[in-house]
């Protein structure tokens, strides 16, 4: 995301990914200690805060009636939001949101809205007039790499939480349901090594990017390739079983 | 809400009379406008594409350029009469997502270290949209890189394939991507089959997405053949264009 | 429109028109070869693609329902936007538009709103209530001089062929009627020499600009002085004299 | 609704008593500001208008400098509070549309070739509109001008003339100019009769037209004489100013 | 507000100040000349232009109904907005807001607002549905320091000539009322002096600000302290008490 | 309306059950962020405040560097889900007031001088709001300010005081804040009593305020002694940082 990588570092990467390993010693497809806080923030409707590794975000929602729509009248209304604060990294300026949060927002968006991870004709309220709109926030904190999975992780672990505040206009608050756990894992190639859940160096060395959203029933429900590298198809095959082994694992963690 | 048409016959025939393999037609011409160091006109069903190349040109702003490389900088845009609803003029999410992905998917076949400190800019405006818009304007700007003289690797292509009513569908079109189950829109450098870009949202299972990007990869192979006639039928009726300019386009298809 | 040209070509301009001649030959009435393409666009309500020389611009109309202005509560409303968009010269930069494009965008709206090319009277759905919002986007495509006269032919050349599609709000589909047809024609004073129908050089070099609207009966609908040279008042009245002999002819070609 | 007035009455007497070739009242004083390099306020029927110079000063930013001459910066603006419907602060397009067309009419009178980088910025305010306004504004930023000591070929003045149930008008009156059948303001380089600024919106016969742009003309004439005054008085009383900037005025004015 | 002081003008001022003297030889308490035009825009509602000293500041109020706040359903609403305009200095450049004009509209805004100036329920049309929104726009027309207090005098100035015009709504058209007259007074501190009405000078050389508004009944209504540098306990007391003496006398002036 | 409870009871008791000049529990952690220099994570009440500090840094835009010493620039920020109705992310004219008064009371403790042409860029995240949430940010921020080991003459605290039912109040509540009479945030530097920030809105008499600015100092001693506990307690665990930052803290703390 951004940003230039001191010329020793790159080597050294380099060097060992050509031996299949990795800077701070995890095997290829091991992932950075996960912890996720649930709950964090009173003021959201639900919340998040997850520590991949270094990395630190806290995902938050909020919820509102409004329109929906005109083309799903029956369906609330899901916003997502990244912000790239400036405490997160020397690299993130101030601004409106440029090309990395885009797609970050865009990627977490689709990975719940088109897997129907929320059953969205439940956030209806009047067909046609007013549904619920879901803002989900993603505040990046602390940036060490891999912001794809943490986001997508606290997104889940924020819609666990999610209590829709219903009695404010009248009605009862409801808890949300998730209806399924599609877990995002990403992994970078570099040289010809595929590594899961890369830190900040490693994505900066990176030739090439795969982002791999996987259900509960194996199937994969998103994909985002990204940078200026290829993968082969064979390297897509194999990110995607890696993916679904490491995805079961993660799963758990979310739902605990 | 009346009952909606299969998307598939007790044929497989698709909604417009396709087979699930088939493409819808499509027309490319190169060397369309003037200003532009290189351009190409594409019509792919129902859409209508223009594609722009200016570069290597210094890159501006100044901060932005690498001593090391060309930058491949990609602007993506509709029209606003270009959708059935008005698009207000102007870059939006979706817009800035899909120009980062087709930049990057470019930044691959460029050969970006002979030209330090420049930027390659290509421009994609979608005139008329169907579905596949950054298929299409991805496959336009292939040619008209070429068109620019742009020393390459190879030409990119790039085609999608999406499932409906349980079944994989190649090229979808408009009606098949709002009520299909799945959309997987791939690049790939023909002659080496790299994957540049790829995206999925939906649900596959891993032998349906094996089997999709088999049959994207395939027909991107279609496609690249009506490219090549494109650059052929140009440079065949041209006589302006230096020497070394036709020289260096022969070369890259001879050599495939 | 900005930019610099050479010295050698601004002199050698120079020189031709001291002499009255112009670095096309052209006579210093004579337009360059005028092509409309009208419905190019399915998706637009009207749309007309213009070929003035090397200018290539394409104008389409969206319409939709709204709100009137509370001044005009019977009337339509038009807006008519212009984007310069970069892939049609390497001086047209992206971001919110500059004034060149506003001026372009308004002289070109003045040109059908106060000429009542159209009778917005008949876009008015409910007095008070709702009306038609016509949507008129000038977007040019490839820049070589003189687009206030290509995007006004485009323009009216998308009025003749547009169908309000009332049907979508429960109405019946009727073809927009055109009432009067307003030809802008623009001139550049060069040294002591107008030039009708200026290319991009020759505007880049000359001291003023003037764009005159003349409507079928011979009545002048608008005027637009350019660029920081001045006109005689006997300079005005000759290319207003101009400008009626040759609207005549173009009419013609934007009914045809 | 009612019958409206019409705009003459049978002796071609106008709404507000005025005949149909005279002028509302003009107020101008110079030198009205303490920060600016030069200022003026007018008084011009309803319309009150003040203008301010600075410059000329290095231009920003540097990369639009032009280094053979001063770029010469308008930007008119309207309060808030300046219309009967608030308008909201900051450019709009109709006010960059009009600072765009005032910068250019005062390139063509500074010599600009004395300063090279620089800008000269002109800011017209218009704190109460009436009609005319940029007329106004013009007429006014052409003597902050000269108090600037600007060095010019002449002042610029402006004036516009309408028709009105059929006649001619000068200077229409905000009544004049919703209900009336053209507009045509411009202006002019008194000595010379350079015309400098010139725009029409509406219905005139090329008669009509001549007949327009005379009486604008003799009427700016007039004007000058005003601003002249104004010119005179600011230096009457004025100690404070460096004798070579009196010089340079004193010179401009007795030169006519 | 910005901007840089030449070294000498600065020494000047600190050698002075430590002697508890001012370069225009004013006692450190007193104030510039001030003068109040009320009702100077005959298109506001309400307004005044303020002359304080060599600054010059018009505010206007315009009136316009709308929707109230949620929280406040009987309550009229109030926008305070201030335009730095480049007339105003050469500091000044055109743009959106910055900091220091958002913070002089806010400081103004509380200061009406917070003290309950004007009874805001007695601008509720029809709770909850229907208010008056007044627009206060702080229009900064020459600036030669303070204004925080020279806006705050013409806001109070404009709100006592306001008419609230309820005739364009079929109501009567009624006064507003000013309730209360907290006034504003800003002091500097330059090495130890404390100056009140600070000059531009004073306030780029100053250490610390304090702007105190006290009501007629010796209240303090409202504090906003700026500035890099620190004020004691004692200071602040000293400020408050000069203040309150200060606004008495102003108080009449600007109810005058 | 149902009446509102009061907010202090019989015994001077507040709705949360504090006493008139209670804080509420503040705990602070120092070094809770691994990309930023310097890191601080504070809850006051309800509040939750993350602060970061980078530099001193290379300032940019670099037309805004100080060639004498080192800009303090705040970007104060409220996380879209910390408040009850979501807010907009980005700056808005709060946020950017607060901003402003927090940089400008940082300004007078860091040592600016040791370190031209810099920035000290501070960064506070508002994840969950009460009330206060200036105080909080600031006080936040002078820890992580510490944490960088930026050179300061000492810590600045924050700390409002308020008036509820006629009485004054330390720290208000959320409820206190809203349905109180006036609020006055305060800032200081403990050792030496410089007020840094003070702002108020209300109304209080000249007794109550000089009563209420010595109850918000000595809050902030109370709260001073927090900070420096987080420091030590940061300090004492890490070995990671180099020795001179450690003291430089040391001797900051030991000064006092």
């Amino acid at each position: 995301m951004g940003g230039v990588i001191p010329e020793l570092t790159r080597n050294h990467i380099h060097r060992l990914a050509s031996a299949g390993k990795r800077a701070d010693s995890r095997a290829p497809d091991e992932f950075r200690p996960l912890k996720i806080e649930k709950d964090f923030v009173k003021s959201a409707e639900g919340s998040a805060r997850v520590h991949l590794g270094k990395t630190d975000v806290l995902v938050g929602i909020k919820m509102n009636q409004g329109e929906p729509y005109p083309d799903t009248p029956n369906k609330g209304v899901l916003i997502t939001s990244a912000e790239l604060i400036p405490m997160a990294s020397p690299k993130f300026e101030s601004g409106p949101p440029r090309e990395n949060a885009i797609e970050l927002a865009r990627v977490v968006d689709r990975g719940i809205r088109e897997t129907e991870t929320v059953d969205m004709e439940k956030l209806c309220v009047e067909p046609g007039e007013k549904v619920w709109l879901m803002f989900l926030d993603l505040h990046i904190l602390d940036y060490d790499g891999n912001l794809f999975d943490a986001c997508s992780f606290g997104a889940l672990g924020a819609l666990t939480n999610t209590v829709v505040p219903a009695s404010r206009f009248n009605g009862e608050d409801f808890k949300l349901e998730v209806e399924h756990y599609p877990v995002s894992i990403t992994s970078v190639k570099i040289g010809s090594s595929i590594f899961q859940d890369p830190s900040l160096d490693e994505e900066m060395v990176a030739d090439a990017r795969l982002t791999v959203a996987i259900d509960e029933n194996g199937n994969i429900t998103a994909m985002q390739k990204g940078l200026s590298g290829s993968f082969t198809f064979d390297e897509v095959e194999r990110v995607i079983e890696l993916a679904r082994i490491r995805g079961n694992e993660i799963r758990e963690t979310i739902k605990g | 809400m009346e009952l909606e048409k299969p998307l598939l016959d007790e044929n497989k025939r698709r909604i417009d009379g396709r087979a699930v393999d088939e493409l819808r037609p499509i027309k490319i011409e190169a060397g369309v406008l003037n200003r532009a160091d290189g351009s190409a006109y594409l019509e792919w069903g129902e859409n209508k594409v223009l594609a722009a190349v200016y570069g290597p040109r210094e890159a501006h702003p100044r901060h932005r350029q690498d001593p090391t490389r060309a930058l491949v900088q990609c602007r993506y845009n509709m029209a606003a009469f270009s959708v059935s609803d008005r698009k207000r003029p102007g870059p939006d999410r979706r817009s800035v997502e899909i120009s980062k992905v087709i930049s990057e998917a470019f930044s691959f076949v460029v050969f970006r270290e002979q030209f330090p400190r420049t930027s390659v800019d290509i421009f994609i405006e979608v005139l008329q949209a169907e579905a596949g818009t950054r298929c299409a304007g991805l496959t336009a700007a292939s040619v008209a890189l070429a068109d620019a003289g742009i020393p390459m690797r190879d030409l990119v292509v790039s085609c999608a394939t999406g499932k409906a009513d349980g079944e994989l569908i190649l090229d979808p079109g408009k009606e098949e991507d709002n009520r299909g189950q799945a959309d997987m829109p791939l690049a790939v450098v023909p002659r080496t089959e790299d994957i540049v870009l790829l995206q999925m949202d939906g649900h596959l299972t891993q032998e349906e997405l094996k089997k999709a990007m088999r049959m994207s990869i395939d027909a991107c192979k279609e496609i690249y053949v009506i490219q090549k006639d494109a650059l052929r039928k140009r440079y065949a009726v041209t006589t302006e264009e230096p020497v070394e300019v036709q020289e260096t386009i022969d070369t890259q298809i001879k050599e495939e």
